[in-house]
């Protein structure tokens, strides 16, 4: 086992635990403990990735979720590929395969380095918005090997195996990040009784206390952490959830959290005790108060060819250390601006290897650490910086030079280190991430040289989050924030008793101001600085653009793709504004930030989307019949959430064998048996509302255009409802049950938007009306059985009396079908005599069967909604949004019979319809089309010209809403609106089809069977 | 104007980038003007670009509170299509339509107009009609389309689920091959920079803080910056239109929603075409960048505050994932929000006022990054003639009085 | 996602269980008849969307199914309150500040009604 | 004048007719998985209760229905009375709306006690039982179901028993109520009990979700 840079020991690695993996088809070990970031650099692996735009190698810089470069393509199949993993954010399980996302053929032999290096020069920020125009017609050709060159990972081609789900969680106190604040925080707001949540991105909870080589309470910190998270989990008032990042805040206290719940065992879940685990989850977390413990992120210094593999964060270093027993190289050489940053040159000598120089670009630095390493005799070079990185591969020296930072230059001579590595630190940022969701800007502390959230009512930053770096103010801050989240939701915090571990404070020197550091040339001239590594975005690319005009941050973000990438610029944002102030002449602040937006760092679509796809992406909904109708072959229509049969079709012998009818075979059998025996459909969708009170009947007359005064009890009517614009929004059957007591019913996709209209207009308006409302629409199952033969049937099975005097049309009963208490309603959308049965839901199975076993004999037919609409067209019936859409008014559909111009309360639609529009004569009108070919069945959306000769655009003065073939017309025929229709019976009209074809058609009426309405009567 | 080209950007490399100039100028603000345009989003930028150049008005400023194109133009999933159903939208995204085609070169900037194809997806015979009526409205009206069953459309876009097992099968689509995406900031840049050119003045971080009125004319404006005169002044500035319009004692049909769009990582190109389905609700496209550039509906709620609720993203990414299931472990990256101004009837505004000289161009909802060069062209002859563009008069504010609404939530699929 | 005080149920629920239903205190005028179009389409269509505080009526759909009001700021969306039907808001935009400049001009020239106004 | 409201006993005798509860569909297209020593948790389904929603003023029909069932109605919002042997139920659903739950059968006998004992006043009672049932969900694994179903808080502290209320689940929506330490009531609509059965299903799979049947029904 080869891992060149692995130390013998410490660490929090499993040594016990080898595991092997793959990176670019080299096979490697690794232990469990390990991120792939730390393994690749245990066994010496430097480039791990090309650059998005130059091509230039990459290896790895953090050793967390700023990493920009180790961006890597996970998975061994074409369904588990998970493109753009952060190496640092993977935890290494066995036979992990992972490989560059960029790089052909692969990372290390690149071919498109090549159009990097030569063609680096001629790509400023924005060349594409200046070249590849000429021919306009070109930009598609160049535009697709721009678009193979761009992109990282790879989309899997396979659906994914995996499942996700969603956990709406609730508590009084969300902690996020479990470092020294956090823990604190949750410890004091778990202490004083509060509900609370802690959860922390990281693979192991406890931070920088994880690699801190402080001592709390006289011991390591990693183990008070692990004291504390014991503590915590004991406590059922707290929720400990580790590898769970918290992605987005919300509204109102309301955060997404981020579970991987296998990501660290393999590519795929793997069931436990036959149960197969989510892959990931997300909490859906309300919140009282949040506290965020988000710590901070350290920025690297911005010098030339700072992009090298073998740059590193200095942090990062440390925590390779120190946490996974990996040295990252063998020759050090330390840039900073700061004493935190000594740390990685004092763990780089424990664990043996050589520190060339740390270069501080401070004068005089004086901290306990630079104390410390000077005694352990290292040089420490002051007033000074790296100002440029040599190597191609790997880094071979480290250029040095005094600067003078406010002038912005290099002073005196230049000296080359030797070194394979170069760590470096600007300072740190607060991670404000998700403080800015909600959209409070951040503001700039200089004395911290950082954004530090704004305050806003219940979301406290705590610790590094908001610019308190010593650990001991750090622990004391996370208790304090823990106390004060706890009572402003009214907890008694018990006293700080359980306070603050005693953490030695330490002597730390001020940092100093440093983002760019200065080269011997000028920006454009010196070799790239890097200020975003993943998007190839250099300090001379803001230069250019600020000279280019694009002052606002923003705008040069845009200009030149700064923050875009998948890190979202946690490691460049404040070294480019920092930049771009300079260049402006400005302060950080005059240049302002930007805001940050979900997600903190990407979450998989899959875990977003939760349970609520496949199958269970949207409801289905069912009638009580919906078993049979399987078991009878029918064919199912979608009409809103509702599963409805479309036509059923039956097996047909043929000369060839025997085969399922066409749709259109099937309609015509169905359509024929209605007419001519009986069929029966299952309306049970459509929408009812049971309506009492005194004033139901008022409440009708408001709410519809026609009149309800009269309607006695055991009759029904016709109904249309407008809304206040006066455009038609549904219709449908009313009946009046008793003299209090009506039931309405909608249109299918209807019933509960009309339920709320019902509720606003008697809620907001009229709430003085006696009358209530409650949907029976799963209460009642409806079926109607129509057709001439239909009363012979339903006699067989009913004690109602069917005698068309005795029960009319437009009548309904009460009495029983089948031995089930029935409502029947003789009303008829087919224009064939007709009964709708209404019997509660858990009988309708049991009155169908009936019905079929007493139907034979009559040749009772099943029939869908295709059939349904084919005869009720052929009688001029409407459907609401299909010969409507909205712009249609009772008068525009000839329905003036249906409109109680004269009803005292000026209902809801009147008013809307004298407005001057309405009013025009040549408003489309619906009116019935005849095709003049009576094979020619018309498109259903075909429009409707009067010129057919007219050049286009043509004038179209309509379409057509619906149109079939009529088994009884032996025909097509088609509704339509049309302009003036009403007023054109008897012309011609066009329709230009796509494939050059113009049908003629002549307007006609609406009625196509049965004008006079005499069927329906019998 | 300093043109761009291949060649010039050889020489420009050869000297170090060092003199790039300006894109535009960053003018003192003139005591007056000819026209002001508030507003300096695409809609705005476009509307100097042709005052100046079509009419010879170059004594104009815009005026804008933050950045030069930081509102809507900046937030938007860049879809550009013209198959709108009725006549009179149908005129102007197809006159916006038409100005795409070429407008890198007229620009001289490249705003990357790529024709890659919309497709628009129909999931029930309800969907299927409503296609059918505006392919063929649009075919008549001139503008390209076809309908797609579902086998055109698996042809198309293979690694989408078109098959029966769907919770909403594919039944088709309708087509528009011309149909594509931008790049939305540079066609702010390139109008910016052109205007500039041109002689306009863009003036950046100037915020109107009222209306000078008088006799119910328009005189100018005040600013954060002082004063500014014009007689003409259009206003063109999306979500804040309403707000605006009350400085001006006017009152506008709109209302100002929440407009979520999302972005993936970066992937290899995976989806050449958009995707739009208005059943499902979402809509998808891949940028040129690589990132599935994702968005949906609005939420139902006013709202300034460039974010919208959570549960619309969930929805949108459980139709993207449903149209797409092998998307399912691909990443969210980021996601944000913009302010739309929605019209009751999904419409816009181009429209004169109360206000003599004063002129809206709002109300453009979800739709309006597609219009930007008609729109801009159409309000640049409105106001330089005085009387409103024969293809901008049908949007008059007056149509919410008469009830002649051009109602584009009738039929037209997504209005995105 | 917002987190809404039901007047009605007492208890803050989730969003998804409520509808908005645009601004609140938009009152059907008495007499239709007698209101001209321009008057009736003011009625139907046109709506202050203040950038601000706005009052808006909602609906507890997936819940006590009652209607509503809430005042709520459009930009940072804080609800301020809620209140039942019928009740008024206690919760309103504070007037404002360039009112009076604009009546103070107003009072100079009655014609330069719009001078001054500012938001 | 004619009656004013048609009261209408809509019930079939179950001894002849061949009942389904809205979740028959569901039992033979989704299967029943038997509890098993491993179930954290139990879905048990109480079909063919008599269901009447109770619309009108609290105070008059508090009285009627301590009249006619000696039970008090719960006044405040998102409560639930049941009764000592836990046959009856009734539970607020808005102020002036409540759910009452009877034995099967018993429903249009109640209707007409109600009827008769609120006399004059505005009130409103429809029978809805046909159109929605009452899943149970029990063990120890409940809650977290629950909590991957809806969003509203169902922690002891937030729910305790007693408590009922109308809220989204997954993407419908259901009565959610504690009647009792051991028993979680779902009451769903007809038309979308195959959905929640289906979502239960799955997002029990992991607690190892079994499905009791009731004896008493009719398949």
């Amino acid at each position: 086992m080869n891992q060149p840079n692995r130390l013998a020991q410490g660490g929090r690695i499993d040594r016990r635990q080898p595991l092997s993996f793959r990176f670019n088809g080299q096979t490697y070990q690794g232990y469990a403990g390990d991120t792939l970031a730390s393994a690749l650099l245990a066994n010496g692996v430097d480039l791990v990735n090309r650059s998005f735009k130059y091509s230039r190698p990459r290896g790895i810089v953090a050793a967390g979720a700023e990493e920009p470069n180790a961006v890597v393509q996970l998975g061994s199949t074409p369904a588990t590929q998970v493109p753009n993993v952060r190496a640092t954010q993977q935890a290494l399980y066995d036979g992990l395969e992972a490989r560059s996302t960029n790089g052909w053929p692969d990372a290390q032999r690149d071919v498109m380095r090549w159009v990097g290096k030569l063609g680096g020069p001629f790509m400023p920020p924005g060349f594409y918005y200046k070249t590849f125009m000429a021919p306009d017609s070109m930009w598609m050709t160049y535009e697709k090997a721009i678009r193979k060159t761009a992109g990282l990972g790879s989309s899997p081609t396979a659906a994914d195996p995996d499942r996700y789900d969603h956990m709406n969680q609730h508590c009084d106190v969300l902690v996020v990040g479990a470092g020294p604040a956090g823990l604190s925080a949750a410890l004091a707001a778990a202490h004083a009784g509060a509900r609370v949540i802690l959860c922390d991105e990281q693979e192991e909870m406890g931070g920088s206390l994880l690699d801190s080589r402080a001592q709390l309470d006289d011991r390591p910190a990693a183990q008070w952490a692990r004291e504390t998270l014991a503590t915590l989990a004991e406590m059922d008032n707290v929720t400990l959830l580790p590898r769970t990042t918290a992605n987005g805040y919300h509204d109102h206290h309301f955060v997404t959290l981020h579970e991987r719940r296998t990501e660290h065992l393999g590519e795929t879940a793997v069931s436990a005790d036959g149960h197969r685990p989510v892959r990931s989850r997300m909490h859906r977390v309300r919140a009282g108060q949040v506290v965020l413990a988000t710590g901070a992120h350290e920025r690297p210094l911005v010098y030339a060819h700072n992009d090298v593999p073998g740059n590193l964060l200095a942090g990062a270093v440390s925590t390779y250390i120190r946490r996974y027993g990996v040295v990252p190289g063998n020759r050090l050489v330390l840039s900073t601006s700061n004493d935190h940053a000594y740390r990685a040159a004092l763990d780089w000598q424990e664990a043996g290897r050589e520190v060339a120089a740390i270069v501080d670009a401070r004068d005089a630095p004086e901290g306990d650490v630079v104390e410390r390493a000077r005694a352990a005799g290292i040089r420490i070079i002051t007033g000074s910086a790296v100002i440029e990185a040599k190597g191609s591969q790997r880094v071979s020296a480290a250029r040095v030079a005094r600067i003078d930072r406010e002038a912005f230059t290099v002073v005196g001579q230049v000296e080359t280190l030797a070194c394979d590595t170069i760590a470096s630190s600007g300072g740190y940022s607060p991670v404000i991430h998700l403080a800015s969701h909600t959209g409070a800007r951040p503001v700039w502390d200089e004395s911290i040289l950082g954004f530090v959230p704004t305050t806003v009512a219940g979301v406290h930053a705590a610790g590094g989050a908001r610019g308190v770096y010593p650990l001991n103010a750090v622990l004391a801050d996370g208790l304090d924030t823990g106390v004060r989240a706890a009572t402003a939701l009214g907890f008694t915090a018990a006293t700080p008793a359980a306070a603050s571990p005693h953490c030695e404070a330490p002597d730390e020197g001020p940092a100093c101001a440093l983002f760019q550091v200065p080269h011997e040339k000028s920006t454009l001239r010196a070799p790239k600085q890097f200020v975003d590594l993943q998007n190839d975005v250099t300090a001379g690319a803001i230069e250019v653009a600020t000279r280019e005009g694009f002052e606002s941050i923003e705008h040069v973000k845009r200009y030149t793709a700064m923050g875009f990438g998948t890190d979202q610029g946690k490691l460049g944002n404040i070294n480019g504004m920092a930049i771009a102030a300079r260049c402006l002449g400005q302060s950080i602040p005059e240049t302002g930030t930007t805001v940050f937006r979900p997600n903190y760092t990407p979450v998989p679509f899959g875990v977003i989307v939760g349970r609520h796809c496949r199958e269970l992406f949207d409801p289905a909904r069912y009638t009580p019949l919906q078993a049979w109708h399987e078991a009878n072959g029918a064919e199912f229509e979608d009409v809103g959430q509702w599963k409805r049969p479309w036509y059923f079709p039956r097996e047909r012998r043929t000369a060839e064998g025997t085969r399922l009818e066409t749709m259109h075979e099937a309609v015509v059998r169905e359509c024929r048996a209605v007419r001519e025996g009986v069929g029966i459909l299952d309306a049970s969708t459509l929408g009812k509302i049971d309506i009492q009170g005194a004033d139901a009947r008022e409440f009708l007359g408001r709410i519809y255009t026609n009149k309800w005064q009269k309607l006695a009890p055991g009759r029904v009517r016709y109904g249309l409802m407008c809304g206040d614009d006066g455009m038609v929004m549904d219709d449908g059957t009313t009946s009046c049950l008793a003299e209090n007591h009506f039931l309405m019913t909608t249109t299918t996709g209807n019933a509960a938007p009309v339920l709320e209209w019902l509720e606003l207009w008697h809620q907001t308006e009229w709430p003085e009306l006696d009358v209530s409302f409650t949907s029976v629409t799963d209460h009642w199952a409806t079926m109607t059985l129509t057709g001439p033969e239909a009363r012979k049937l339903l006699a067989e099975l009913t004690d109602i009396d069917l005698d068309r005097e005795a029960f009319k049309f437009m009548d309904w009963r009460e009495g029983h079908v089948a031995g089930v208490p029935a409502r029947v309603f003789r009303i008829s959308f087919t224009g064939e005599l007709a009964f709708e049965i209404n019997v509660q839901a858990h009988y309708a199975m049991h009155v169908w069967k009936a019905l079929f076993a007493h139907g034979d004999k009559y040749g009772l037919t099943p029939y869908g909604t295709e059939t349904m609409h084919v005869l009720r067209a052929e009688k001029g019936f409407i459907i609401v949004g299909q010969d409507t859409d909205g712009s249609v008014t009772p008068e525009d559909l000839g329905m003036h019979w249906a409109i109680g111009y004269d009803k005292p309360f000026p209902w809801i639609g009147k008013r809307a319809l004298t407005r001057s529009d309405t009013r025009r004569e040549n408003r489309k009108q619906l009116v019935g089309l005849r095709p003049k070919d009576p094979s020619v069945v018309l498109e259903e959306g075909a429009q409707i010209v009067f010129d057919p000769d007219h050049a286009i655009p043509m004038p179209m003065v309509g379409h057509v809403t619906s149109s079939y073939y009529s088994p009884t017309l032996e025909s097509g025929f088609a509704l339509a609106v049309v302009k003036g229709g009403h007023q054109r019976m008897g012309e011609s009209v066009y329709l230009p089809m796509a494939d050059g074809r113009v049908h003629e058609a002549e307007i006609v009426g609406t009625q196509f069977v049965d004008p006079k309405g005499e069927r329906q009567h019998v | 104007m300093q043109r761009y080209s291949g060649f010039g950007l050889v020489k420009h490399a050869l000297r170090h980038h060092e003199d790039w100039q300006r894109q535009w100028r960053n003018p003192t603000p003139k005591p007056g003007y000819d026209v002001i345009i508030v507003g300096g989003g695409g809609h705005g930028l476009a509307t100097a670009y042709y005052l100046a150049k079509e009419h010879g008005i170059t004594n104009v400023a815009v005026l804008e509170k933050g950045w030069l194109g930081g509102g809507n133009t900046a937030r938007n999933t860049t879809i550009v299509r013209s198959n709108y159903l009725w006549d009179e939208s149908a005129a102007l995204y197809e006159h916006a339509m038409k100005h795409w085609e070429g407008l890198s070169q007229e620009l001289n900037y490249n705003v990357m107009f790529s024709q890659r194809g919309v497709l628009n997806l129909g999931h029930t015979l309800q969907d299927m009609r409503d296609i059918q009526r505006r392919v063929n409205a649009n075919r008549l009206n001139g503008i390209d389309g076809e309908v797609l069953d579902a086998q055109g459309v698996q042809s198309l876009v293979p690694i989408m689920d078109c098959s029966k097992h769907a919770r909403y099968p594919v039944m088709g689509a309708s087509w528009q091959p011309r149909a594509g995406v931008a790049r939305h900031d540079a066609v702010a840049w390139g109008y910016a920079r052109a205007a500039d050119a041109l002689g306009v003045d863009l003036l950046q971080n100037t915020e109107v803080t009222g209306f000078k009125i008088r006799d119910g004319r328009i005189l100018g404006v005040h600013t954060n910056r002082g004063d500014i005169e014009a007689k003409t002044v259009g206003c063109v500035t999306a979500g804040n239109s309403s707000v605006l319009a009350r400085m001006a004692g006017l009152n506008l049909p709109l209302e100002s929603h929440p407009l979520q769009a999302l972005v993936s990582e970066p992937l290899k190109p995976v989806l050449d075409t958009v995707v739009m389905s208005n059943h499902v609700h979402g809509y998808i496209s891949q940028s040129d960048k690589g990132d599935l550039v994702i968005g949906a509906g609005i939420d139902g709620y006013n709202g300034y505050g460039q974010r919208g609720s959570y549960p619309t993203v969930e929805h949108t990414l459980q139709a993207i994932v449903e149209m797409f299931p092998i998307f399912s472990r691909v990443r969210m990256n980021r996601q944000w929000g913009g302010i739309v101004d929605t019209c009751p009837d999904a419409c816009p505004i181009l429209s004169k006022t109360k206000v003599k000289g004063l002129y809206f161009n709002c109300g453009w909802g979800t739709g309006g990054f597609k219009a930007t060069p008609g729109s801009g062209h159409v309000f640049a002859a409105s106001l330089a003639k005085g009387e409103m563009h024969p293809i901008a008069a049908p949007f008059s504010i007056d149509r919410f009085h008469s009830g002649a609404l051009i109602d584009e939530h009738g039929a037209a699929g997504v209005a995105h | 996602m917002f987190h809404i005080y039901c007047p009605y149920c007492e208890e803050h629920r989730e969003e998804e269980e409520f509808h908005p239903k645009g601004q609140a205190h938009i009152a059907r005028p008495d007499d239709p008849d007698a209101c001209s179009d321009e008057e009736w389409g003011d009625y139907l269509f046109f709506r202050d969307n203040p950038r601000g505080i706005h009052h808006e009526l909602w609906v507890h759909a997936v819940g006590c199914r009652k209607f509503f009001n809430i005042t709520r700021h459009t930009v940072s969306y804080e609800i301020l309150e809620t209140y039942k039907m019928g009740a008024q808001p206690q919760v309103t935009a504070a007037p404002r500040e360039t009112g009076e400049a604009h009546g103070a001009e107003g009072r100079a020239d009655a014609k330069d009604i719009h001078e001054g106004v500012r938001a | 004048m004619s009656n004013p409201v048609n009261v209408y006993d809509a019930r079939a005798d179950h001894a002849v007719v061949a009942a389904e509860s809205p979740l028959a569909y569901s039992y033979a297209s989704s299967g029943t998985p038997a509890p098993a020593r491993h179930s954290r948790v139990v879905m048990a389904e109480r079909a063919f209760l008599g269901h009447l929603i109770l619309r009108g003023g609290a105070i008059v029909i508090d009285e009627a229905l301590r009249e006619v069932l000696g039970l008090s109605l719960p006044g405040r919002p998102n409560t639930l009375t049941v009764a000592d042997d836990g046959r009856y139920s009734v539970q607020w659903l808005s102020p002036d709306e409540w759910l009452l739950i009877v034995p099967g059968g018993e429903e249009f006998a109640v209707e007409g006690k109600l009827r008769q004992a609120l006399g004059e006043s505005h009130f409103a009672i429809v029978s809805v039982g046909g159109g929605q049932t009452v899943i149970e969900l029990s063990g120890e694994a409940a809650r977290d179901v629950l909590m991957k179903s809806t969003a509203y808080d169902v922690h002891p502290h937030a729910f305790p028993v007693g408590k009922g209320v109308t809220t989204c689940f997954a993407k419908t929506n259901v009565i959610l109520r504690r009647p009792d330490e051991a028993r979680w009531e779902i009451i769903v609509r007809r038309s979308f009990a195959d959905y929640v059965y289906r979502w239960l299903l799955d997002a029990g799979e992991e607690y190892g979700i079994g499905v009791t049947r009731e004896s008493h029904h009719e398949a």
